[in-house]
């Protein structure tokens, strides 16, 4: 028993690590289709932007690096696809400095779905200065963009309050901005969707009501995805990340059996104050 | 004023006076005590245990930001860097921004010189590594493999490198003690260290640490303590009223 | 048909990943490049900025009021410039106070007063709420230093906040589990990448 | 020298009573100067995102010339890779389709990789690091594990109350401790940030200095 327990604990961690990247490959090329458990935040967030009349305009805040697109790439575009379905009007804003890039992706993804530049949405440059540009945004929204030529869609929206929600793409500071700067003082909705590792910060402002709605990282994006009835990539991408748990479970399990076991024989190293 | 930030500004108004009222107690000359923060103690024993074994201390700062919670941790970086001084023990301290590893430089040289002890500091001990994280993850390691420490104190602004640097040290049975406001770390460090600072813990201990030296820091914190005793009795009260069909404290707070 | 751009990106993500067999040349290759790209981005994001924000306002449309920005923007740069250097301390001064302006007021509104209003609206009635009620007080109870230890308040204070720091345990473990899911969508990200924008093995 | 720091304190201190002004009352005069105030910081942060190829570029030229270190000539990477992009993006704009292309091709996976390593670290400190070593732990990594088991389909399928379990934690504990948690903290930021406007902190401005 006990070799076993000094086996279990002595093995090699890469093998353990190529292991983890063997069972999620397994995993994406054989999905098993199984279900998406659906949160609350998701729910709300599908149910929030479902009930925005047709012609209403809205703000697609995206922050989103190269770092973070792997936890946007299935919200992101269920989002969009969302919204063109119900001809909701879209002002692109990049909020981070590498978001260009992923807006430029929206953008197109936009134009094959039909919409059209100017009338169904409008792509607004990157600003510097973070969350003075997002206050900036909420006091003097044409202010900062003086030199976009005029379109049928820009000359519409006048301010701030010309929109009827923030959708934040983000990896966890943006809402917050939003949340403060838009969305309290202007009573503007403020939908966030945001790295996985962020969600468990900001369920209280879900809670709260400061957020309308909450989508944490690929798993959200496959939750909303099944919400609008059009699974896609996040969908396909979950059995992966469940089988990846599934490991990182397993080796939480094999290394304290490892670890209890010789502690009762004595031999683990202990820690000073342990509370 | 605008509607709304009413409560808002009751909110500064209260802090700001706290604050003031306490900065003039402290002219007068009185001084302000605060608890002594459990993670101090910790802190004492691990440096202690160091020199029972002849092994020298680490610190590391993380790749984060010169930020508040950096700030703080200076102050503790120079708490243990006295106490080192003071038992002999060596300090070896690996900084990941160039301005915090110039600020560590001064604040350890500081310390030894307070001690008495200049004599026994050594620059080169204080280590500008770098600030890309898996750079400084890679330094790290290879400077817990070869200068041996007894325990491995981590304050500072953590990023992604506080899952690696402390699954080492907990590999080589170091002594972890943490330090950190990013929630994200503090997850990581729980599961790992030995003791953990956690997020406002770490301004207080630094408060408690200067309370002679710099009793501003303590007029902060009891400042601060009087918002959260604030929060604490308006949840307190309002969730009782709230129970018995008066909404009053929530519609007050929304003005 | 892949493409040179596939291509090289396979071989760059291969290259990050031969971090696992240890420190080595192609690795320090890609971070070496990834930090000269990201400081290059900025900049020139910084520069687009700067030329459509400001510049041209003041050179084409004569909006010379824009000209101070640009001066106190220039200023940053004199700290290269050793005996000039404490000039940038200015214009950072500038950016600092609306900075800490604008978080000093998200602070106190958004994440202070919302919701502890949240908080005090709710009622002591249902076991989550009773719950979720007890868990933040026990959780503020945790942080307050300034009460006498000896006295019977300072002890109950901190006999709750004992409970709030176990608590607190649950909320980490919380946060951990989607650090891990967070991690696993990069893989994921990045397997999908090689096993299927390249190899096409994945449909 | 003591001149210098005040003049710095007075702008950042003045700086940040108009702006914090300007969203309690509702002057004319204290909303346009602090409207004006936020349209500046823009464009003076554009010019602060030069500052870090500045510096990079020069490290990284001193190095060279320097031959410092054993790799030296990985600074030349560094050097190209900042180089060419930078000298693109400029001529022809962030959003031309040359550089999109050069951004695409090489720092999006780059970028992506390098942040994916993450997860061996997760593996390897599961395996080795996150030990049942007492009660916080214990809850910790119960919390966790469970939070995992809910969010996942086969969870749901052979656990079925495997996702209430997780959402309860979401919902109920772990959103009220880290509502308390958030309360803390915005009092700590909201602290600091009255100790740098006032002047009382001034480590962060004499950052200036340390181009190097």
């Amino acid at each position: 028993m006990n070799r076993l327990a000094e086996w279990l604990s002595n093995i090699d961690v890469r093998i353990l690590q190529a292991g983890l990247v063997i069972v999620v490959v397994f995993a994406l090329v054989n999905p098993m289709g199984l279900s998406v458990p659906i949160t609350e935040g998701a729910t709300r967030a599908y149910e929030s932007i479902n009930s925005l009349p047709a012609g209403s305009k809205v703000i697609f805040a995206v922050s989103t690096n190269p770092g973070s697109a792997a936890e946007h790439a299935a919200m992101g575009p269920a989002i969009l696809k969302h919204l063109v379905k119900d001809k909701i009007k879209i002002a692109f804003i990049p909020t981070g400095s590498q978001a260009t890039a992923y807006v430029a992706d929206y953008v197109n993804q936009a134009k094959k779905l039909g919409y059209k530049e100017g009338t169904d949405f409008v792509n607004l440059p990157f600003r510097a200065g973070d969350e003075k540009f997002v206050a900036s945004l909420g006091t003097g929204f044409k202010s900062v963009y003086k030199e976009l030529p005029s379109s049928p869609l820009w000359d519409s929206m006048v301010d701030i309050k010309s929109f009827s929600m923030w959708i934040d793409i983000s990896g966890g500071q943006s809402q917050m901005w939003a949340i403060a700067h838009i969305g309290d003082p202007f009573k503007i909705p403020v939908v966030s969707g945001v790295n996985s590792n962020m969600i468990m910060n900001l369920e209280q402002y879900l809670k709260s009501g400061q957020l309308s709605g909450l989508l944490g990282g690929l798993a959200g994006g496959a939750q909303y995805e099944v919400l609008s009835g059009a699974p896609a990539s996040g969908v396909a991408s979950m059995d992966a990340q469940g089988f990846g748990y599934l490991w990182i479970i397993l080796l939480l399990i094999l290394g304290n059996i490892g670890y209890l076991t010789s502690k009762k024989a004595g031999t683990a190293k202990g820690g000073v104050t342990g509370d | 004023m605008i509607k709304g930030t009413v409560s808002t500004f009751g909110a500064l108004v209260l802090f700001i006076g706290a604050w003031l009222i306490f900065a003039s107690g402290t002219k007068r000359g009185k001084r302000f005590s605060i608890r002594r923060v459990a993670g101090i103690q910790a802190v004492d024993e691990a440096v202690e245990r160091c020199t029972e074994m002849g092994r020298p201390v680490h610190f590391a700062t993380g790749t984060g930001a010169l930020d508040s919670s950096m700030i703080a941790s200076f102050a503790i970086m120079s708490y243990i860097a006295t106490k080192c001084a003071q038992m002999d023990t060596g300090l070896i301290v690996s900084a990941g921004l160039p301005e915090i590893y110039q600020i560590s430089e001064g604040v350890v040289r500081q310390a030894y010189v307070e001690a008495g002890k200049m004599g026994s500091f050594r620059a080169e001990n204080v280590r500008y590594l770098t600030s890309a994280v898996a750079a400084y993850e890679i330094a790290v390691d290879g400077l817990l493999h070869r200068e041996n420490p007894g325990a491995n104190l981590m304050f500072g602004p953590f990023n992604a490198e506080a899952m690696m640097i402390a699954e080492r040290g907990n590999r080589l049975g170091l002594v972890q003690i943490a330090g950190t406001n990013s929630f994200l770390s503090l997850a990581r460090f729980v599961a790992t260290c030995d003791y953990v600072l956690i997020g406002d813990e770490l301004y207080s201990a630094a408060a408690y640490l200067f309370r002679d030296k710099e009793p501003d820091r303590v007029n902060q914190v009891l400042a601060q303590d009087v918002l959260k005793l604030g929060a604490f009795l308006v949840i307190l009260i309002g969730t009782i009223l709230t129970s018995s069909g008066n909404g009053i404290v929530a519609k007050l707070l929304a003005k | 048909m892949t493409s040179l751009p596939i291509w090289i990106g396979a071989i760059l993500t291969i290259g990050c990943y031969s971090f696992m067999f240890g420190e080595n040349v192609l690795y320090s290759f890609c971070e070496h490049a990834m930090v000269g790209f990201a400081a290059a981005h900025l900049l020139v994001t910084g520069y687009n900025n700067i030329l459509t924000m400001a510049w041209n306002p003041v050179f084409q449309k004569g909006q010379f009021i824009w000209l101070i920005p640009i001066i106190a923007g220039a200023m940053l740069y004199l700290r290269f410039v050793k005996p000039l250097a404490w000039i940038a301390r200015i214009p950072l001064a500038f950016l600092i106070g609306a900075g800490t302006a604008m978080s000093v007021y998200r602070s106190l509104s958004a994440e202070f007063v919302k919701p502890i209003a949240s908080t005090a609206g709710m009622a002591w009635n249902t076991p989550n709420n009773i719950i979720y009620i007890a868990t933040v007080l026990a959780g503020l109870a945790y942080f307050v230093v300034s009460l006498k230890e000896k006295s019977a308040l300072g002890q109950g204070f901190q006999k709750i906040g004992k409970v709030g720091q176990a608590l607190m345990m649950i909320g980490f473990g919380a946060s951990l589990a989607g650090n891990v899911g967070g991690t696993l969508s990069y893989l994921i990200g990045r397997m999908n990448f090689l096993f299927g924008t390249w190899l096409g093995i994945i449909k | 020298m003591k001149g210098r720091s005040a003049l710095a304190v007075l702008v950042s201190t003045l700086t940040a009573l108009v702006v914090f002004a300007a969203r309690f009352v509702d002057v004319p005069v204290i909303t346009v100067t602090s409207q004006r105030i936020m349209e500046w910081t823009v464009v003076v942060a554009a010019f602060a995102l030069g500052l870090g190829a500045v510096n990079l570029a020069r490290v990284s030229i001193k190095n060279i010339s320097a031959r410092r270190g054993k790799s030296w000539w990985l600074n030349i990477v560094t050097l190209v890779f900042l180089v060419v992009p930078a000298v693109t993006g400029i001529a022809l704009g962030p959003n031309h389709k040359n550089y999109l292309w050069m951004y695409n091709t090489f720092y999006v996976p780059l970028n992506a990789s390098i942040v994916a390593l993450g997860v061996f670290w997760i593996c390897s400190a599961s395996y080795r690091a996150f030990r049942l070593r007492n009660l916080h732990s214990f809850l910790l990594l119960a919390s966790s594990t469970i939070v995992m088991i809910g969010s996942m389909g086969l969870g749901q399928k052979y656990l079925p109350y495997s996702p209430k379990m997780s959402e309860w934690i979401l919902n109920v504990v772990s959103s009220a401790i880290m509502r308390s948690m958030g309360i803390i903290t915005a009092i700590g930021m909201a602290g600091v940030g009255l100790r740098i406007v006032v002047g009382l902190e001034r480590r962060p401005l004499a950052g200036g200095d340390s181009g190097e």
